[in-house]
């Protein structure tokens, strides 16, 4: 029987594997398997690209009538499930290559990784309400169990602490959940798009307030972000990568599907996006100078990427579409690089503090090398990917003649300058003692590397991957198109 | 107490004086004879003011005096200087810095000793602190005697000194190139430690050229 | 091996230069196309790029092969070419920002580098950078493309606000005076041999922007307030902020008590010039910014060598530990002679070829006032030069390690020996360097070329010079001076010891404070205007700025309190205060 | 052959001139001080002497080149200066200069004798090579303007071209352009390192100056480079402001004129330090200055 | 006499506002109880608060539960069973994360010795 190839498979596979665990123990096939599921799936994406191309592809399992799971898969998701695919494969290797920890290579990392990758498929994919919640929960408890994985006391806190903030955050939006069933009686994406108009304004507003938040605290946004930066901290930086390059990410599209679909005219809110874009990237970027630690100093760093990918999605100008979503995948290529090098230096000195590092690029050139590599496309400067990104979405802004967001980005780049280079110089600092560390292979750095090789070719040769991006961020404008795939496909 | 332990100066060498003016009337050619009247014609002086003299130095410039018309003027350094004047006793901390100003003036130079205190001792004549004689250390060309001489004797020394010149005849420089030891043996007795480093003088003992 | 591949590789601009065939293009992606060709402007300075490239390189061979810094100069010479190539501004600012960013880091490599001083670097820079975004997209936004052309159909207002906004990336990257902080650290704790490549080619760069500017808005500088005089109103402004910059930063350089500290407020001061000279905006002032673009490069590169290899050989940099290298070191002394008197703009070298142009630009445009604020700064730069030879050639010998240096490498030397042939050269042919370098990018800019009807000749409507009567005059004074004086120099006496000094009937020691070097043009500070411009600096500023900033950074980690019912709060709190606003607004 | 003879004719010249002016100056002087004062030929005899000196002390090549590189200096500087106007003779080679050259050939010389100061490793002596370049700071600025607006006012650097112009007493500088004379004026005593101005090297009261290690044939060479430099200034303004001179005889006479001018102004006036008399030219001559700017380029008048 | 309880707007009425009381103690409970344990009620409290509204409102006075059997063929009369089956699968949902929560606290307790949520101060900014 030849398996269909359906968007079912994203959710399935990882759900699959991660459920019979016990067996791949057994078998050793872990940490292969950990790898191979990621690589299946980016196969998979990239082998259903060109059907996606014409039209969004909508699937509906029955589970029972009216009751069933939609999923939906047009080209901005698909962009976004290749990216977690593509995410998670090197955070896998990383993790199989580099001999790392023991709990980051059991079975319980095993089985929370998957499911983290199922959630957020599953967040990308769905076209229902309710799901949404579902996957938002398993991507959630996920997300809290693997930060809280080494058991020690950070871990357990920053555990702990995602737990509370996270599942506040999923009350709120059951609750708007709720809402919308009640006026609407209906929970398919599609259906409550269609009807959404005709609830009470004042209605309106709270459902949208309540998402707003109950999103914005995954979605890490302005005022609802404190939290992001202990939960990056306690955890593993592995894992943190894994946060910032795709949890983040997934809601951040969810958020952005939400507002491209249910409202009409999502102009009403792009100014409360807009601004709430900015004051992250603002907020996020000015408090990052006076970090002391390398990690936290990346959450506040990935805060402000979320906040300028929010104003560029916010705005919703197809070019500022278009450059908000390479930017995304950009941004999550590039803290991969970040976090892993970090726990490549947290393996190597046992401290990631800024003191600690001084000197590390006589100790460690490679790594530090990358982590300049990997600072400078944060910062948006060429050749690497992170500068046509930016420039894509400053090009969207002159072209729509908005020029305030254009003032505030590179603003916030100066700043993001400031401390990243600050890092920079600690790390080349000529009069530093440093200690030897504990040896690391060089196959450790294989993950990284292609990485850094991936920011260059991006940045040199954009325009290999511009049509998905294009496509994307049309297939995420044409709300018609989306909307009569989703109700063509109700039972 | 001051104790005549020893003879100084013309008690013990009493031919010296005599020694330094060349007897023979030297002949000057036409070009030597006018370098000489172009010499004599202007005389910068560096005028060290070691005691009351110098006050009598100062009306020499003025209106009143006007050495001026003489090509006589005030020159700022040593090594600018054709006339060195010797206004007063010397002390040793002097004497020692005399002698390095009269070292680094350009040949030809000339010394003029100002007052009795400078030639023979004067009113300090037994002062322990104070060289008796000037000419044991530096080569003294004129004499301008009294306690303090006035201007006008000043001007009539360098009126005197300007007529040597002008008759081409050998001047102290001379004497103190050849007769160099002499002078280093009774400096150095005065002097002791304080005698200055050997670079400023020892050309001298290679025959003045180095 | 690895030192033979570099010095191949900084060969490229030269390769360039003479390879160049027609235009290339790349794409970048949707609506950017990249476009690179070399317009004369263009082959201007990369023939400056391409001369100072492998002179740098040389210096940097010395030693253990640095292979990182290879690679990152390599870098380096590959933005600027990108810069220089681009056709558009796309291309330009991916230049720029490759040059910045390599640049930083090849700052890092030098041991002295500390951290202010690699911050103030890279912000001024990304600063000047991010400007320039900025400028080429509200470009964008006004005429629908990026390419590096004169834009038409702009009303004066957009034209002075993007001249305004590329004019300060520019200005910034040329060190004008309040954007200036972070010329004399870096300049003075870079690399030694990096330096020179700092002020000689990487500041030009900011000059290539200035130039450019006038040729892509040609009503820009008379938009604002038409014509002042005889030039340009706006243009009188941007002159007068180059000769403040010229004038301030000629007194601090006075002050410096350190050689590249000196030197790099000297290039400020240079670079004010030629500020002025491109805002007067005539065809005259253009070839006089050039000119002296040109003349700069090579005294830059000259000066900065030069001092490397003193630095190289006596560990000393301060003036009051130098002293007396004349002897030890004669190549590295004349190669800083020819360098100040070339800085100084003094006749027969170019430099006075370079001034004489923008004099007579100013006089040109009836701009008195400019000019004599120029004068009083070219006049001051005496005082600098004339530190500059004697603190570490004359005087005495003020620490051990200068009592026993020896002359610097031959990988020092020879890009000194070539500077100074190329100085001298250039001092006696100014005609031919006007005829060469400078008419082709006038003509190209649409402006009047200069002319010369001989190599020698440097003419301008206002009359002009020979070099070649001037230089044979000098010489021939020269020679024929000194052989009457040495046949009939009498007796001569070599003094015995260098303290045979007439020091007042003192003998001084090896401990008598004889060396007069940094202490210099300290008392300048008595004159009123001197005394007041060094008593202040932009210093203050930045530094409040960066508390302020700090202070930012400190109240608003207030909201990332590490308390998740702290968090909780705040979000219902906004969520409260929303829902209030919206439905209760309504 | 004739550049040959032209050249050192003028040298010869402004020696000559050099000598007789400023012995001329001192007895002036004497007189002004109710005394005899020196024959006119004393700077002469003086100069001579320090030729004949028989011992001259060195500190080193570069202290032996100093004084023939300002000796060079003012040779090139004089025969820069054009001594007579609608002449073959007494022109050098001033139509290859312009008036910029010629003031930047002015400091050539003093800086290269500053090399020879430095390299004496005497202190004073530097310390009066500073004072000169401060003082060179404070006077180039109102010196440099007056000229600028002559060479504005006849929109020409080329001093012949400014000389052509002054065809008759009505078209002089001076009273075409009173304002620019005035400018110049004191800044131009002080290049002469004449009296207020004269801190830099003051013949006595100092010990210091640039030439605190000089003697012998070398101070000769000095002098001599002193007086022909002041010749070759004297000359210049005469050509800029009194219309030049066409014959010898006139242009001695003009010059002296112009020289008596600048002495009587000298003798009345105390000596000022060093940053006195750079905060005066900032002051005066250069408030002067920028109104002659304004009346005649700023106001609606002027063209 | 308690008739008007069975109009719908009443009923829903009190559902309601007993939620929003639910929902407030449960919020109260969240921001000023100090207790992990005690945090993690009041979340569940909360969640539970909007289970009860979910299911309250969408069910009139009347209606049969939904479920299938006993010869019912059809829906007529019945609750609307979507907010049932979505509240059950809410609270397996909310259990598991508070399952998740409670041992995560047992460990921390276990490790650090304290339950302190005021305590927990090992991640701040520096």
């Amino acid at each position: 029987m030849a398996l269909p190839l359906t968007p079912i498979w994203f959710v399935a596979l990882p759900l699959l594997v991660a459920f019979s665990s016990p067996l791949w123990a057994r078998l050793r096939l872990l940490m292969p398997l950990l790898l191979g599921v990621p690589l299946t799936l980016l196969v998979l994406a990239i082998a259903l690209h060109p059907l996606v191309r014409t039209a969004p592809l909508v699937e509906t399992i029955v589970i029972a009538p009216p009751l069933g799971i939609h999923l939906q898969l047009d080209s901005a998701s698909l962009l976004l499930i290749a990216l977690i695919g593509l995410a998670s494969a090197l955070v896998a290797a990383f993790l199989w290559l580099g001999d790392t920890e023991a709990h980051l290579r059991g079975r319980r990392a095993f089985v929370l990784m998957l499911l983290l990758i199922a959630g957020c498929n599953g967040l990308v994919l769905t076209g229902d309400l309710f799901n949404l919640y579902v996957f938002l929960e398993i991507a959630g408890v996920s997300a809290y169990a693997l930060s809280a994985l080494r058991q020690d006391a950070p871990a357990l806190e920053a555990g702990l602490k995602y737990l509370i903030i996270g599942s506040v955050a999923a009350v709120f939006f059951l609750f708007a959940v709720v809402l919308i069933y009640l006026q609407t009686g209906s929970l398919s994406l599609g259906a409550v798009a269609s009807s959404f108009g005709e609830i009470p304004g004042p209605m309106q507003i709270l459902i949208g307030l309540l998402m707003l938040v109950g999103l914005g605290i995954k979605a890490e946004l302005f005022p609802f972000n404190f939290w992001v930066p202990d939960i990056y901290q306690g955890s593993h930086p592995a894992v943190a990568s894994l946060f910032s390059g795709i949890l983040v990410k997934a809601f951040l599209f969810v958020l952005f599907h939400l507002v491209f679909v249910l409202l009409a005219d999502p102009e009403v809110i792009r100014t409360w996006l807009m601004g709430l874009g900015a004051a992250t990237m603002l907020v996020a970027e000015t408090v990052a100078l006076r970090q002391q630690d390398l990690r936290r100093m990346l959450a506040y760093s990935s805060l402000g990427q979320v906040g300028l990918v929010t104003l560029a999605l916010g705005f919703g100008s197809e070019a500022t579409l278009a450059g908000g979503l390479f930017h995304l995948v950009n941004h999550t290529l590039v803290k991969l690089l970040l976090f892993l090098l970090a726990a490549l230096m947290l393996r190597h000195l046992l401290s990631v503090r800024l003191a600690d590092l001084a000197g590390l690029g006589r100790v460690m050139p490679l790594a530090a090398g990358l982590f300049v590599l990997g600072a400078l496309a944060v910062l948006g400067l060429p050749p690497l990917s992170g500068f046509v990104s930016k420039l894509w979405i400053l090009k969207g802004f002159a072209e729509a003649q908005v020029l305030w967001p254009i003032a505030l980005i590179l603003l916030a780049a100066l700043i993001e300058a400031a401390y990243y280079f600050r890092w920079i110089k600690t790390l080349y600092e000529p009069r530093a003692q440093m200690q030897e560390g504990r040896p690391l292979g060089h196959w450790v750095y294989a993950p990284v590397v292609l990485l850094a090789g991936l920011l260059i070719l991006l940045g040199v040769a954009p325009f290999l991957v511009q049509d998905l991006f294009i496509e994307g961020a049309q297939s995420l404008l044409a709300r018609d198109v989306n909307l009569e795939a989703m109700l063509g496909a109700r039972p | 107490m001051y104790h005549k332990s020893q003879c100084e100066g013309f008690q013990c060498e009493p031919g010296l004086l005599d020694e330094g003016v060349d007897p023979e009337d030297r002949q000057l050619g036409p070009v030597e004879r006018l370098v000489a009247w172009l010499r004599q014609k202007s005389l910068f002086v560096l005028a060290y003011g070691t005691g009351c003299g110098a006050i009598e130095m100062r009306p020499l410039m003025t209106s009143r005096f006007d050495a001026e018309r003489f090509g006589i003027i005030n020159a700022p350094t040593p090594r600018q200087a054709d006339v060195l004047v010797i206004s007063g006793y010397l002390a040793l901390k002097t004497l020692k810095r005399v002698i390095r100003s009269y070292e680094q003036m350009q040949e030809p130079k000339y010394v003029i000793a100002l007052g009795s205190c400078t030639i023979n001792g004067g009113m300090y004549w037994d002062s322990y602190n104070t060289v008796k004689q000037v000419d044991r250390y530096l080569p003294v060309d004129i004499y301008v005697n009294g306690c303090m001489p006035r201007p006008e004797a000043l001007i009539e020394g360098f009126v005197a000194l300007q007529e040597r010149i002008a008759r081409g005849e050998k001047a102290g420089f001379h004497r103190y190139r050849e007769k160099i030891d002499w002078y280093k043996a009774n400096q150095r007795r005065v002097l002791g430690e304080m005698m200055p480093p050997d670079y400023t003088y020892d050309w001298y003992h290679a025959g003045g050229i180095a | 091996m690895i030192k033979l591949l570099f010095f191949t590789v900084s060969l490229t601009p030269a390769a360039t230069l003479l390879g160049w065939g027609e235009g290339l293009a790349w794409p970048l992606f949707e609506g950017v196309r990249l476009t690179l060709d070399l317009t004369p402007l263009s082959a201007f300075f990369l023939l400056l790029l391409a001369m100072a490239a492998p002179l740098v390189a040389l210096p940097m061979l010395r030693g253990t092969a640095d292979s990182p810094a290879f690679v990152l100069f390599g870098l380096l010479l590959l933005g600027m070419q990108l810069l220089l190539l681009a056709g558009d501004f796309i291309s330009l600012f991916i230049g720029w920002e490759i040059m910045t960013w390599s640049s930083y880091l090849l700052l890092l490599r030098s041991a002295r580098t500390d951290l202010e001083t690699a911050q103030s670097y890279i912000l001024f820079n990304l600063l000047s950078a991010f400007l320039l975004l900025a400028a080429i997209l509200v470009f964008y936004r006004f005429t629908g493309h990026f390419e590096i052309r004169t834009a038409a159909g702009l009303t004066d207002w957009q034209e002075i606000l993007l001249a305004l906004l590329f004019g300060l990336a520019f200005l910034t990257k040329v060190g004008t005076l309040p954007l200036h902080l972070w010329v004399p650290r870096s300049y003075d704790q870079a690399p030694d041999a990096f330096s020179a490549f700092l002020s000689a080619l990487v500041s030009k760069m900011g000059v290539y922007g200035l130039v450019l500017l006038p040729t892509l808005f040609p009503d820009a500088l008379a938009g604002l307030l038409g014509r002042l005089l005889d030039g340009p109103a706006a243009g009188y402004l941007l002159a007068w902020i180059g000769v403040v910059t010229s004038i301030v930063a000629t007194f601090k350089a006075i002050s410096q008590e350190d050689m590249k500290r000196l030197l790099a407020y000297s290039s400020i001061a240079q670079l004010g010039y030629i500020t002025t000279a491109i805002g007067v905006g005539s065809s005259l002032a253009l070839g006089g910014a050039l000119y002296q673009a040109l003349v700069h490069t090579l005294v830059k590169l000259l000066l900065f060598i030069s001092i490397a290899g003193i630095v190289l050989r006596t560990g000393q940099r301060r003036f009051n530990d130098l002293g007396r290298l004349m002897e030890r070191m004669p190549i590295s002394f004349f190669g800083v002679l020819i360098g100040i008197i070339g800085l100084a703009g003094m006749p027969p070298l170019p430099g006075f070829a370079a001034k004489y142009l923008i004099f007579v630009s100013l006089l040109d445009a009836r701009w008195l006032l400019l000019l004599a604020a120029m004068v009083l700064a070219s006049t001051a730069a005496f005082v600098y030069c004339y530190k500059l030879i004697y603190a570490p050639f004359l005087g005495h010998a003020n620490s051990a390690s200068a009592k026993t240096a020896t002359e610097a490498p031959w990988q020092y030397l020879v890009p000194q020996l070539v500077l100074m042939g190329l100085l001298v050269g250039l001092g006696l042919f100014p005609g031919l360097g006007v005829r060469l370098l400078i008419d082709p990018v006038l003509i190209a800019l649409q402006m009047d070329p200069l002319g010369s009807p001989s190599w020698g000749e440097l003419v301008t409507p206002y009359g002009g010079y020979d070099g070649v009567v001037l230089m044979v005059v000098f010489g021939t004074a020269f020679v024929l001076v000194t052989g009457l004086f040495f046949l009939l120099r009498g007796r001569m006496r070599r003094a015995g010891s260098p303290y045979d000094l007439s020091y007042a009937g003192e003998v001084p020691t090896a401990e008598t404070p004889l060396h007069y070097g940094a202490g210099m043009g300290r008392e300048l500070r008595r004159i009123p205007l001197v005394g007041w411009i060094l008593r202040h600096s932009t210093q203050g500023f930045y530094a409040a700025l960066v508390r302020q900033t700090r202070t930012a950074a400190e109240l608003l980690s207030g909201f990332y309190s590490g308390n998740p019912q702290a968090w909780v709060l705040l979000a219902v709190l906004v969520f409260a205060l929303a829902l209030q606003a919206s439905i209760g607004g309504i | 052959m004739h550049a040959v003879l032209d050249s050192l004719a003028m040298i010869g010249i402004s020696y000559v001139m050099g000598f007789l002016f400023y012995g001329f100056y001192r007895q002036f002087n004497a007189r002004v001080q109710r005394r005899w004062g020196p024959s006119i030929w004393q700077n002469l005899f003086d100069n001579l002497k320090f030729f004949f000196k028989s011992e001259t002390l060195s500190h080193g090549p570069m202290f032996f080149f100093g004084p023939m590189i300002i000796m060079a200096g003012a040779f090139t500087t004089v025969l820069f200066v054009p001594f007579l106007k609608d002449s073959d003779w007494l022109q050098g080679f001033s139509a290859s200069g312009n008036l910029i050259l010629i003031i930047y050939l002015l400091v050539v010389g003093p800086l290269g004798n500053a090399l020879a100061v430095g390299s004496s490793g005497n202190p004073y002596g530097v310390m009066g090579v500073t004072r000169g370049l401060t003082r060179l700071m404070g006077l180039e600025v109102p010196f440099f303007l007056g000229l600028g607006l002559v060479m504005l006012q006849h929109e020409t650097t080329s001093v012949h071209a400014i000389m052509a112009a002054q065809h008759d007493v009505a078209h002089w500088g001076i009273l075409t352009n009173p304002i620019a004379f005035a400018v110049i004026l004191l800044p131009f005593i002080a290049t002469q390192n004449g009296s207020p101005f004269d801190v830099v090297g003051a013949p006595v009261e100092v010990y210091a100056g640039p030439r605190v290690e000089f003697g012998g044939r070398l101070l000769g060479v000095l002098m001599t480079q002193n007086m022909m430099m002041s010749i070759a200034k004297l000359v210049l303004v005469v050509d800029l402001f009194l219309g030049g001179a066409g014959n010898f005889l006139i242009l001695i006479l003009k010059a002296f004129a112009l020289f008596l001018l600048t002495a009587a102004i000298s003798m009345v006036f105390p000596r000022l330090k060093t940053e006195q008399a750079v905060d005066f030219f900032w002051k005066v001559p250069l408030g002067l200055g920028v109104l002659g700017v304004i009346a005649a380029v700023w106001l609606p008048w002027s063209t | 006499m308690l008739e008007f309880l069975d109009s719908p707007r009443v009923l829903h009425g009190i559902y309601v506002l007993g939620s929003l009381t639910l929902f407030v103690i449960g919020l109260y409970g969240l921001l000023a109880k100090r207790h992990l344990l005690k945090i993690l009620i009041s979340i569940a409290v909360m969640e539970l608060s909007v289970y009860l509204l979910f299911v309250g409102l969408a069910t009139s006075p009347g209606e049969t539960a939904p479920i299938l059997s006993d010869g019912l063929r059809a829906f007529a009369g019945m609750a609307d069973p979507v907010p049932q089956a979505l509240t059950l699968t809410a609270i397996v949902i909310g259990m598991a994360v508070l399952a998740l929560g409670a041992s995560l606290t047992i460990q921390y307790h276990r490790l650090t010795g304290n339950a302190d949520v005021t305590a927990m101060t090992e991640l701040k900014d520096s």
